[in-house]
């Protein structure tokens, strides 16, 4: 029980506090790449607290309970990674963090806000049967849904599962919003929605879903490692290399729109699912 | 001034206009003059293949005159900068800011004219073409 | 989701300036698009009763301040034109280098701000970037690097030595050698032919009768380009305009891109035959009688009809700028595009509204 | 303690709104060459936020008129406190070669409280940089003034 509570205050600790450091390294590598020397590495922490301590304007009600449920729900999916349980559990609870994010954006009446939350909609309807494939895949190959049995394997399941970690890594692009998918809001201004899904949400709440989105990465860089869940240094590495390509992509890609984005995610999503989850059916 | 020039009328700008874009010439800009308390100058510029023409209209302050919007579309937005600047007033405007391009709806005078005169409406109007 | 009225601007990060569109959108699809103006308006023409014929340049400077040697130019010249002065040769080549300086580094901003609507931040950082290697030039050349103020009438007022025009050449190599670079990424990357490919299309009858101009209009096969009228010293100067023929946002980028590789060959033929002599000549007497003037400015070909009567103040001024020319362009383009492809329909067409509104 | 860390954290992690009220492009294109990598304001923390309801400093270039008054207002008026606003550019300070122009109400400081001036025509990115962190300042000011 003790080490249960353990855990579940490392997870909540260091969830955020990981997901914060790797988007400080993000826009470092990010200005590096386009030839500038970038933020400290704890902008990201800079930021957060600045705006804890900044006016509150809360829009409305609801919109201040949705940042608060989102902020719950990724980091209780982050805990739940944390304790090894119920994979389905911790993506559905992921989704739902999520649609509290929109309803709190369409709840206000900016249009910004409202076309954002849409698009952000259309996104999660593209990844979300992703993710699920994903799962699928994982107990294809374990028999279970649960994360104690991917540890228990003996062998990563990258080298059963490597078009499945395609399919992962592109809904990791989407939901980092980097560059061909930023369509509902953006990390730069230069959006024609502004931003978007965030517009409304300002001092302590964005706060809030800033935090949550650090839960976010960290959960889902921590569904990355479990790909190479036999050896940690392999599954860092793993991760790595994997966060690195999103910084490459992120600055060779153009924003598309959500048209392409729709046919792209599914079309390739699911292509790339099938086949694996076909070889290792017939297998 | 390079470019010939052609004096008009209110009565024959329209048609002018007409015969000029079918001779191939694209629409280039009209600059409005104030001459003096009562008459103002309207120069309509055109071009062709860097060739130059111009039509001078000379109107009275508290006339309308015919917009040649329908002809070349690009005019709205010169027309209405003149509207708005010079309070002469043209009517058929493909689109019409009724003095809102650059002011706001409360101003009466027209800021360019140096005989400050406030916007009363136009007493004269052109013969049906 | 149904009918939304988005409206964009007049504070918007895509487009610096503030211009408002008020946007009507079925489904992300923009059906009705009605831009307002007056934001920036100042009433500039006005300024002429009040200011005389030689500190109206600073003024007509400002119109614009990334055009702004140009249109001192262009009003150079008509009040040269009208007062009968000769400019002495060199005056006129120099006219031309940093007028071409100028041109390339408004399109370089251009690209950037256009990689940038498109979403593609890093292709804004490395264009920016090549673009400061000509802000350094004209800051080492005039002391300042946006409003160069070079022009006066009967001339200009700095002279480049030998091992300036040296150092230009040198720095635009290295210039060239960089944006070779990233030709391939802003010409053949998928994503932005994706974005920019088809979008906006005008055809070469619907450009040539909105009186469109510039690079808007030569995209869509259109040849047209004021420094075709030989002013300044392009008669000595071999030039050819660039002309694209789909008319579509792809298009109109390739032109610019093209252009600011034109602009290098321009300034490096015009140091190759940079005449000595004197840099300007003294002007006597007062402006009398009416003018047209017309130069190619990086948005278009830029107008002015100017009209003196014998005092130091000019009796009218009237200024008509390329993107004056081009915004009937947008209200024709916008609708049926998509609300993504609104910065990038807009910003194709390279809006200046403070030369708009002036 | 807190305090001390919220003061620290706003100094390095001002996030600003550019707003052109009417500039000639100068001084508004000096704002966006800030970002770029020559010069990269991000090292101070400095993102382009596009929306006044993020944004902590208020740049404002330009001349105010009769019309974008109430767009200067409104902006500043939708950024949640503390806020800084800096005037860039001979036209934001006075108007500047403008000020007699028919449409030209002033300076900024006309319209909202301006905290820094930035002077030149236009702004070098160097000074626009400086009035930043000038701005910066300004917050431990208000800071106080705050607690006090």
């Amino acid at each position: 029980m003790i080490r249960h509570g353990i855990l579940i205050a490392a997870a909540l600790i260091f969830g955020p506090l990981v997901g914060g450091l790797i988007s400080g390294m993000d826009r470092i590598l990010t200005a590096r790449v386009q030839s500038r020397i970038g933020p400290p590495l704890l902008q990201p922490f800079y930021d957060v607290i600045k705006l804890l301590g900044k006016e509150k304007v809360v829009v409305n009600v609801w919109q201040a309970f949705c940042a608060n449920a989102y902020l719950t729900a990724a980091s209780i999916a982050v805990v739940l990674l944390c304790l090894r349980s119920d994979l389905l559990l911790i993506l559905f609870i992921q989704a739902v963090g999520s649609v509290f994010l929109v309803v709190g954006a369409f709840s206000s009446t900016s249009p910004y806000s409202q076309i954002g939350a849409h698009r952000e909609l259309l996104q999660m309807l593209c990844y979300e049967p992703l993710l699920i494939l994903v799962a699928v895949g994982v107990y294809l190959q374990t028999g279970s849904f649960r994360i104690a049995a991917v540890h228990a394997l003996h062998q990563p399941m990258l080298l059963k599962l490597p078009f499945l970690f395609l399919v992962l890594g592109l809904v990791l692009t989407i939901k980092l919003r980097k560059s061909p998918f930023d369509l509902s809001t953006s990390h730069h201004a230069h959006q024609e929605l502004v931003k978007g899904l965030l517009t409304d949400y300002s001092g302590p709440l964005l706060a809030l879903t800033e935090i949550a989105h650090w839960c976010d990465t960290a959960l889902l860089l921590g569904f990355c490692s479990l790909f190479w869940a036999t050896n940690p240094i392999g599954a860092l590495l793993l991760v790595a290399v994997t966060y690195l390509m999103e910084i490459w992509i992120d600055n060779v890609c153009a924003r598309m729109n959500w048209r392409w984005m729709l046919g792209y995610g599914w079309g390739m999503g699911m292509a790339l699912s099938l086949v694996n989850l076909v070889w290792l059916y017939a297998r | 001034m390079q470019g010939e020039i052609m004096d008009i009328g209110l009565d024959n700008l329209l048609g002018e206009t007409a015969r000029i874009k079918v001779e191939g010439y694209r629409f280039v800009t009209i600059s409005c003059v104030e001459i003096n308390e009562i008459r103002m100058e309207l120069l309509y510029h055109f071009d062709r293949n860097f060739q130059l023409k111009h039509l001078r209209l000379s109107i009275s302050r508290d006339c309308r005159a015919p917009s040649i919007s329908p002809v070349y579309f690009a005019a709205f937005l010169v027309e209405n900068e003149i509207q708005d600047l010079f309070g002469i007033r043209f009517h058929g405007l493909t689109v019409d800011y009724d003095r809102t391009l650059y002011l706001e709806k409360d101003v009466k005078t027209a800021p360019f004219c140096k005989f400050a005169v406030v916007e009363k409406s136009p007493v004269c109007e052109e013969k049906t073409p | 989701m149904t009918r939304t009225i988005i409206p964009f601007g007049p504070q918007h990060p895509v487009l610096p300036e503030p211009i408002h569109l008020m946007l009507t959108l079925d489904d992300e699809v923009i059906t009705e698009a009605v831009p307002a103006f007056g934001f920036v308006h100042r009433g500039l023409e006005k300024l002429v009763e009040i200011r005389d014929f030689h500190q109206m340049i600073y003024v007509v400077e400002r119109i614009c301040g990334i055009c702004s040697m140009l249109h001192a130019m262009c009003y150079c010249q008509g009040i040269e034109e009208m007062m009968g002065i000769e400019t002495p040769p060199r005056a006129r080549f120099l006219r031309v280098i940093w007028s071409e300086l100028h041109r390339m580094h408004s399109h370089l901003l251009w690209l950037g701000l256009f990689a940038d609507s498109f979403g593609f931040e890093s292709l804004f950082m490395q264009f920016w970037k090549i673009r400061e290697k000509i802000l350094d030039i004209d800051e080492a050349t005039t002391g300042n690097r946006i409003i160069v103020s070079v022009n006066v009438i009967g001339g200009v007022r700095k002279d480049l030595t030998l091992e300036q025009t040296r150092g230009i050449l040198s720095e635009l190599k290295s210039v060239e050698t960089e944006l070779k670079r990233l030709e391939t990424t802003i010409l053949n990357d998928y994503t932005v032919q994706n974005r920019t490919v088809g979008k906006g299309v005008l055809t070469a009858k619907q450009a040539y009768e909105l009186g469109l101009v510039g690079p808007t209009l030569r995209a869509s096969g259109v040849m047209q380009d004021a420094r075709m009228l030989k002013y300044a010293a392009f008669d000595d100067i071999a030039f050819t305009p660039v002309v694209e023929t789909d008319g579509d946002c792809y298009a109109r980028c390739k032109v610019r891109f093209r252009e600011v590789f034109q602009s290098i060959d321009l300034i490096r033929q015009a140091i190759g035959k940079l005449p000595n002599g004197e840099i300007a000549v003294k002007v006597k007497g007062r402006p009398d009688g009416e003018v047209t003037s017309r130069v190619e400015q990086p948005r278009g070909e830029v107008f002015y009809y100017i009209r003196a009567n014998g005092t130091k103040h000019l009796e009218r001024l009237r200024v008509r700028t390329p993107t004056f020319a081009n915004v009937p362009a947008l209200l024709t383009m916008l609708p049926g595009a998509g609300l993504s492809d609104v910065p990038v329909i807009v910003l194709s067409i390279d809006p200046c509204i403070s030369c708009t509104e002036r | 303690m807190f305090e001390k860390i919220l003061t620290r954290a706003r100094m390095r992690s001002p996030w600003m709104l550019h707003f052109d009220c009417g500039s000639c492009n100068g001084c508004d294109i000096e704002v966006l060459a800030c970002l770029t990598p020559v010069y990269d304001v991000e090292r101070f923390g400095v993102v382009n936020t596009g929306n006044p309801m993020h944004a902590d400093i208020l740049l404002v270039t330009g001349t105010v008129n009769h019309r974008n008054r109430n767009v200067l207002r409104n902006l500043y008026d939708q950024m949640p406190g503390p806020k800084v606003v800096v005037a860039i550019g001979a036209c934001g300070l006075t108007g500047g070669i403008f000020r007699q122009a028919w449409n030209v109400v002033g300076g900024v400081d006309r319209v909202i409280p301006v905290d820094v001036y930035v002077p030149g025509c236009p702004a070098k990115p160097e000074a626009i940089i400086d009035g930043v962190v000038m701005g910066l300042e300004k917050f431990m000011e208000k800071q106080h003034v705050d607690i006090s």
